[in-house]
């Protein structure tokens, strides 16, 4: 047994091309951030339009997202994604047989976006709610003053106004995004961790694949990173220095 | 989902009938009240909550719930451990990172800004791991932890467990909080230190309830996505309650009945939840527009 | 009413505002009792009256920042359409009519209001470009005229986080100013500025009165109010306690309290 | 021709019986043994990975038609899905610490934390056998967790079926640690009837195909041919 | 400066606040170009001037809100220790004498500051209780008495958002009387009051000074200033540009931007 534990590291299994790993890695790693960007997209629109329904919404629609919120984040994902994507697409062909339809096929990319999506609107929709109520109140009203449109003063003051306090809470959903793409998994599809998995469990090289993916993880963040400050510097012109 | 319903949010003070929004009655929380909570559209709500229950009772499998209640019993309690232990451990933790971002010497500043970077950046379950497998098969190689009085807890999982889980959320939460405490007005911070506050009641006083009370939804969240995190630590052979579903579903290759009692179960953690978050928001009203 | 008790023949000009039997309840607390005012055009009413009498209230339901518990408004003699809200209480009807309605009232806020966000003249500019849909160099032309006006021509790329109490107060008139608003809604105006800068305020004031533009302000500066207003409405716990011109209210108050109040502000 | 028929594997690998490889392609005796049946019994068949926790509602929503993942058969399991015959069947062993002397009985393993993977037969038998006498069972995700931490002295003994101990001891971690305490005794009743291939309730007819098959290339000597490029023994048990 | 200027004998009464020739830089922007003041006990100077004239600024500097770049402060005779900070500006070198002296100097912000998080009689005692360490029954007791000189006691348990700008105002003085202050430090007290309690807040101030305590107002009042001073300090471009009793300032002011300021305020 050597004693030099580097010596007992295979770096060939990191390599590009087969039987390396290397470059199966990286193209799970695009895989997340596909998904990853699908998903929190759809994940910010339905967060924006949840936080403002809770906040000026009337009573049915509040209760409705209150639920929403509520169900989607304490259900773990793993449960909505096998009930949307497999009782779902079983209901969906049963319905369609009964009508005379033949089988419908829904990817399990297209289900996986749209699960994250919801899930991320359920943690959007608070985080952005919290933000809101951080808005001097002032500010909106004198928005409304000039006979801003609901619409227009969003855009226009409580959004770039709310910004600065919901970025944290934004760039926090951002990377756990990154990560929850491994729920795809379950419906066959390979991103970054299942292909980590795969590597190890089919070499026995736990720490080597499992730190790899750990770089390329924290690589993403990195970037992600730069891309937040950028975003933030922006936000908080207009606040006093502390 | 019935405990949907039951955490189902009260009208926001911006909305309630005018005799119920006096300034004194603000000082109340926005709790619902049993006039207020049945409303015609909550008792339609209620209505189909109910019928999706019985369709699941009556469709589906559940012969083997009694023979798996204590475990489950038993895998609820090793959450709720989990989850409120870690969640206390990581807030402690999370209050300086956040501080420190805003105000810290740069020293100080550069080490909270890299333990959430690495932190946040790489998935926990690969910080779980190198922690147990990693750090923890090391020890054993030393007679001297062997002999000591921390080997049997060391030999345990749950430490490893607990440690992980805290790091994670001090690095979530303090990316949070560290948003919180700087968007605290900076005329309260200076009307406070006006009074001659030292530096530590400023912050006692007056920053940090501030920025906790502005942080709670976030805190909130953040706190649900920790209690769902805490399935990781099965692979440490810490038992909770969603490593008892899994083996009920491996055990009877059931593929619903058992996720769907695990929905309910965290449905209900996680009503609580809110609800214990949404007291402490509405403790203090906010005016908003 | 100015117009019925103004020394002015006034009754041939239109209405720009009227309030009639305006209640607005916080709770249990009632803090406007049914207040009827109207504005004729070219009117410049001052709201005096204690601190908490209810006249930032006041103002703000003209335009419905806060929804009247009871009563009517109307803006230029047309009614803003209210509806029972199903809570006992009402809300406006048409939202796109209020919105309307607001872009050509101007408001200028005791706490100034203005967006952070933006640097002065973005502030200055918004209403005109996004609500009004004036163009953009037309409207950055205009809001600089008004930033010299009121003296902040310097700090037009300043955020508002960075400027003195006066001048965010002046950049929030000129902000008003620049929708070209048919009335003006001023709540305490002069508060945060010097003697200096009250004059040039008035001055601005005056001249919006010449240009037949209706003006309400709540001010505590009787001195202003003497002479800016053609008349002035005194509120005390809720209701008008007594209205007239400037020479009557200061000159012969009949009500103890406005008696007291005058007196005190000697 | 007919839609293909889609096998589900588990998308995590389980050497030496499924893994792919860097360019994904599966193999392991498993695989073998699926092309062994499906050429057998005139089937076109593609291999479908999906992870294990998906892959009783794939079946069930029939997104796959069978599943060859070493799934023992149980009683429990026969009131979800349907099995096909066995196909293997190994024994189960016991190992342990080279430091320590113990054989694998229940008075041997009293006082000891012995290993096992969750929600396998070996739990089931560790509980019933061990638990009773005294031993404590620590349940792992994974057999790969649980050799670990046998290696790394957090536990003193470890259960698992021959195959997947016979791995670790021959790997060099287990080399240096480990050795087989013996194979425990028997009970068909917990320790089941071996492994099946999974099938959806009620699609009898594949179910027929597939025991024709497994019965043809037992008797052809097909099974014993792939068999012996993996295992030096019997696999398909008694 | 007015112990030696003003017309009462005031030389033997001790110093409680004297700055020393005191700078203030915000980047390249020199805001106060070297102020010298004393002020006595009992002392009650107004600051008046343009608006960005730094009047706040100058009071900020007093209590090290903002950190003078050059000069001196002393409170009570006790200057406040400085230091070099290493950047070529100062710092305090002290921070609990810093703390100390702060603890009895009550500030009256512009915008008031009340902490959001408290209602009015948490805001009250606050400073009493966890800096002074006075029970907080006592302080209970206190906050509410004064409270009710301001005519807050109603709303002791609102909290701030929910009231009226000089309902704010009056709970920021409340707030400040609380710590039974040395010295207070008021930043325009009455820019949001009616009349009626700015004569109110006259007589506390009045009161304050006969109990030999100290104050510093910024004001845009010239009439309040005139009625409750005894000193009129006048800024302009971060120099003292005249000072003296305010019969003096207000009746034969010498310098013409003074003369200007003082007309326009009639
Ligand atoms: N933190 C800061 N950074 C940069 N410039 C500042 C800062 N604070 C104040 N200033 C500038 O310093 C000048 C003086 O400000 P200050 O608030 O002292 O004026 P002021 O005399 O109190 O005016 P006002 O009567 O309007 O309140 C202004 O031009 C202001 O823009
Ligand atoms: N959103 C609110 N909720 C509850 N009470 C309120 C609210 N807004 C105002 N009030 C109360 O209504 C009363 C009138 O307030 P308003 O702001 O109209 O007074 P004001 O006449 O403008 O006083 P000031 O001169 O001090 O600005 C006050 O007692 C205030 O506390
Ligand atoms: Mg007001
Ligand atoms: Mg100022």
């Amino acid at each position: 047994m050597a004693a030099d534990p580097a010596s007992m590291i295979d770096w060939g299994l990191l390599a590009l091309d087969p039987p390396g790993w290397g470059g199966v890695l990286l193209a799970g790693l695009m895989s997340s951030i596909k998904i990853a960007i699908g998903g929190y997209s759809l994940g910010l629109v339905l967060g924006t339009g949840g936080a403002f329904g809770k906040l000026y919404g009337g009573p049915v629609t509040k209760d409705l997202l209150e639920i929403y919120t509520t169900v989607v984040r304490a259900v773990p994902e793993l449960v909505l994604i096998l009930l949307l994507y497999y009782a779902g697409t079983d209901l969906l062909n049963r319905l369609a047989a009964s009508l005379g339809y033949g089988t419908v096929d829904i990817s399990g990319l297209a289900a996986g976006i749209f699960v994250i999506g919801v899930v991320q609107g359920a943690y959007a929709t608070e985080v952005m709610r919290g933000a809101i109520l951080a808005v001097p109140p002032g500010q909106i009203e004198a928005a409304r003053a000039f006979g801003m449109s609901p619409l227009l003063a969003l855009r226009r003051v409580t959004l770039p106004a709310m910004l600065p306090h919901a970025l944290p809470g934004l760039s926090n959903l951002w990377l756990i995004t990154t990560k929850d793409t491994a729920l795809l998994a379950v419906v066959g599809f390979s991103e970054l961790t299942l292909v980590t998995r795969q590597a190890a469990g089919s070499t026995k090289a736990y720490m080597l694949f499992f730190c790899a993916a750990g770089v390329l993880y924290l690589a993403l963040t990195l970037v992600s990173n730069l891309v937040i400050r950028l975003i933030e510097a922006r936000a908080r012109r207009g606040w006093a220095a502390r | 989902m019935s405990a949907g319903e039951k955490a189902a949010e009260p009208d926001s003070l911006v909305e309630l009938p005018p005799e119920e929004s006096t300034v004194e009655a603000t000082a109340l929380t926005r709790l619902p009240s049993g006039r207020g909570f049945l409303k015609p559209h909550r008792v339609v709500l209620m209505a189909i909550a109910a019928s999706i229950v019985f369709c699941a009772v009556w469709f589906l499998r559940w012969d083997w719930l009694p023979d798996y209640a204590g475990r489950l019993a038993h895998g609820v309690g090793v959450t709720l451990l989990m989850l409120f232990g870690t969640c206390l451990l990581g807030f402690v933790l999370a209050v300086p990172i956040g501080l420190v971002q805003v105000t810290g010497p740069w020293p100080l500043k550069l080490l909270a800004k890299g333990f959430c970077t690495i932190i946040r950046g790489t998935p926990l379950l690969l910080q779980l791991w190198l922690l147990y497998y990693g750090l923890g098969s090391l020890f054993p190689q030393f007679p001297a932890i062997r002999q000591s009085f921390l080997w049997p807890v060391l030999r345990e999982a749950w430490p490893y467990g607990v440690a992980a889980l805290t790091m994670s959320f001090a690095a979530y939460e303090g990316e949070v909080m560290r948003g919180a405490f700087a968007g605290v007005p900076k005329g309260e911070l200076e009307a406070a230190r006006a009074y001659g506050m030292s530096r530590w009641k400023v912050f006692r006083r007056i920053w940090l309830p501030r920025a906790v009370h502005r942080a709670l939804p976030t805190l909130n969240g953040e706190t649900v996505l920790q209690l769902k995190s805490t399935p990781l630590v099965a692979t440490i052979t810490v038992i909770d309650v969603y490593a008892v579903v899994s083996k009920i579903r491996q055990v009877t290759y059931l593929t619903y009945e058992p996720l769907l009692l695990l929905a309910l179960i965290y449905l209900c953690l996680t009503a609580l939840l809110v609800l214990a978050f949404r007291y402490f928001e509405n403790k203090i009203p906010t005016r908003s527009a | 009413m100015p117009g019925i008790e103004g020394a002015a023949p006034m009754t041939e000009r239109a209405e720009a505002i009227a309030v009639t039997n305006l209640h607005k309840r916080f709770g249990a607390l009632e803090v406007l009792k049914g207040i009827s005012l109207t504005a004729y055009e070219g009117d410049v009413i001052a709201i005096i009256g204690g601190s908490g009498s209810g006249k930032s209230t006041f103002l703000r339901c003209i335009n419905m920042l806060e929804v009247p518990s009871e009563g009517s408004v109307a803006i230029r003699g047309e009614p803003i359409a209210m509806k029972q809200d199903g809570l006992g209480g009402l809300a406006p009807s048409d939202r796109r009519q209020v919105q309307r309605l607001r872009s050509r009232l101007g408001m200028v806020f005791q706490s100034f209001n203005l967006w952070q966000h933006m640097t002065i003249i973005q502030n200055v500019i918004e209403a005109p470009v996004h609500v009004l849909g004036v163009s953009k160099a037309e409207a950055v032309a205009r809001g600089e005229a008004l930033l010299r006006r009121v003296g902040l021509f310097e700090k037009r790329d300043a955020y508002p986080a960075f400027l003195s109490g006066g001048q965010q107060q002046r950049a929030a008139i000129a902000r008003a100013l620049a929708i070209q608003p048919h009335a003006m809604l001023f709540d305490e105006p002069t508060s945060a500025l010097d003697p200096e800068l009250v004059g040039e305020v008035l001055g601005v004031i005056g001249d919006l009165a010449k240009e037949k533009r209706t003006m309400l302000l709540v001010t505590h500066e009787m001195k202003f109010a003497r002479n800016v207003a053609n008349h002035i409405v005194f509120l005390a716990h809720g209701v008008i306690e007594e209205q007239g011109p400037p020479e009557q209210i200061f000159g012969a108050p009949k009500s103890e309290r406005l008696k007291k109040f005058i007196h005190s502000s000697h | 021709a007919a839609e293909p028929l889609k096998v589900g594997f588990a998308a995590e690998p389980y050497p030496p019986f499924a893994s792919p490889d860097a360019a994904g392609k599966w193999e392991g005796w498993e695989v073998e043994f699926m092309q062994a049946i499906c050429a057998q019994a005139k089937l076109d068949c593609v291999i479908t990975p999906v992870a294990w926790d998906g892959i009783i509602p794939a079946l069930t929503s029939k997104k796959i038609d069978m599943i060859v993942g070493s799934m023992s058969i149980t009683p429990e399991r026969l009131k979800t899905i349907d099995f096909s015959d066995k196909y293997y069947n190994t024994p189960t062993g016991v190992i342990g610490p080279k430091s320590e002397k113990f054989d694998a009985t229940p008075a041997g393993l009293k006082g000891k934390t012995i290993g096992v993977q969750v929600a396998t037969i070996h739990q089931d038998y560790a509980n019933k056998y061990f638990g009773s006498a005294g031993a404590t069972v620590k349940e792992y995700q994974t057999q790969d967790e649980a050799n670990n931490d046998l290696a790394a002295g957090r536990l003193d003994a470890v259960q698992a079926d021959a195959i997947a101990l016979d791995a670790f001891l021959k790997s060099d971690q287990g080399k240096q640690c480990c050795e087989l305490k013996g194979n425990v005794k028997d009970d068909p009743e917990v320790l089941g009837a071996g492994v099946g291939v999974g099938l959806r309730k009620g699609d009898t007819e594949l179910k027929d195909k597939v025991n024709a098959a497994i019965k043809a290339i037992r008797a052809n000597g097909t099974y014993d041919t792939f068999s012996k490029k993996y295992f030096d023994f019997d696999i398909y048990g008694g």
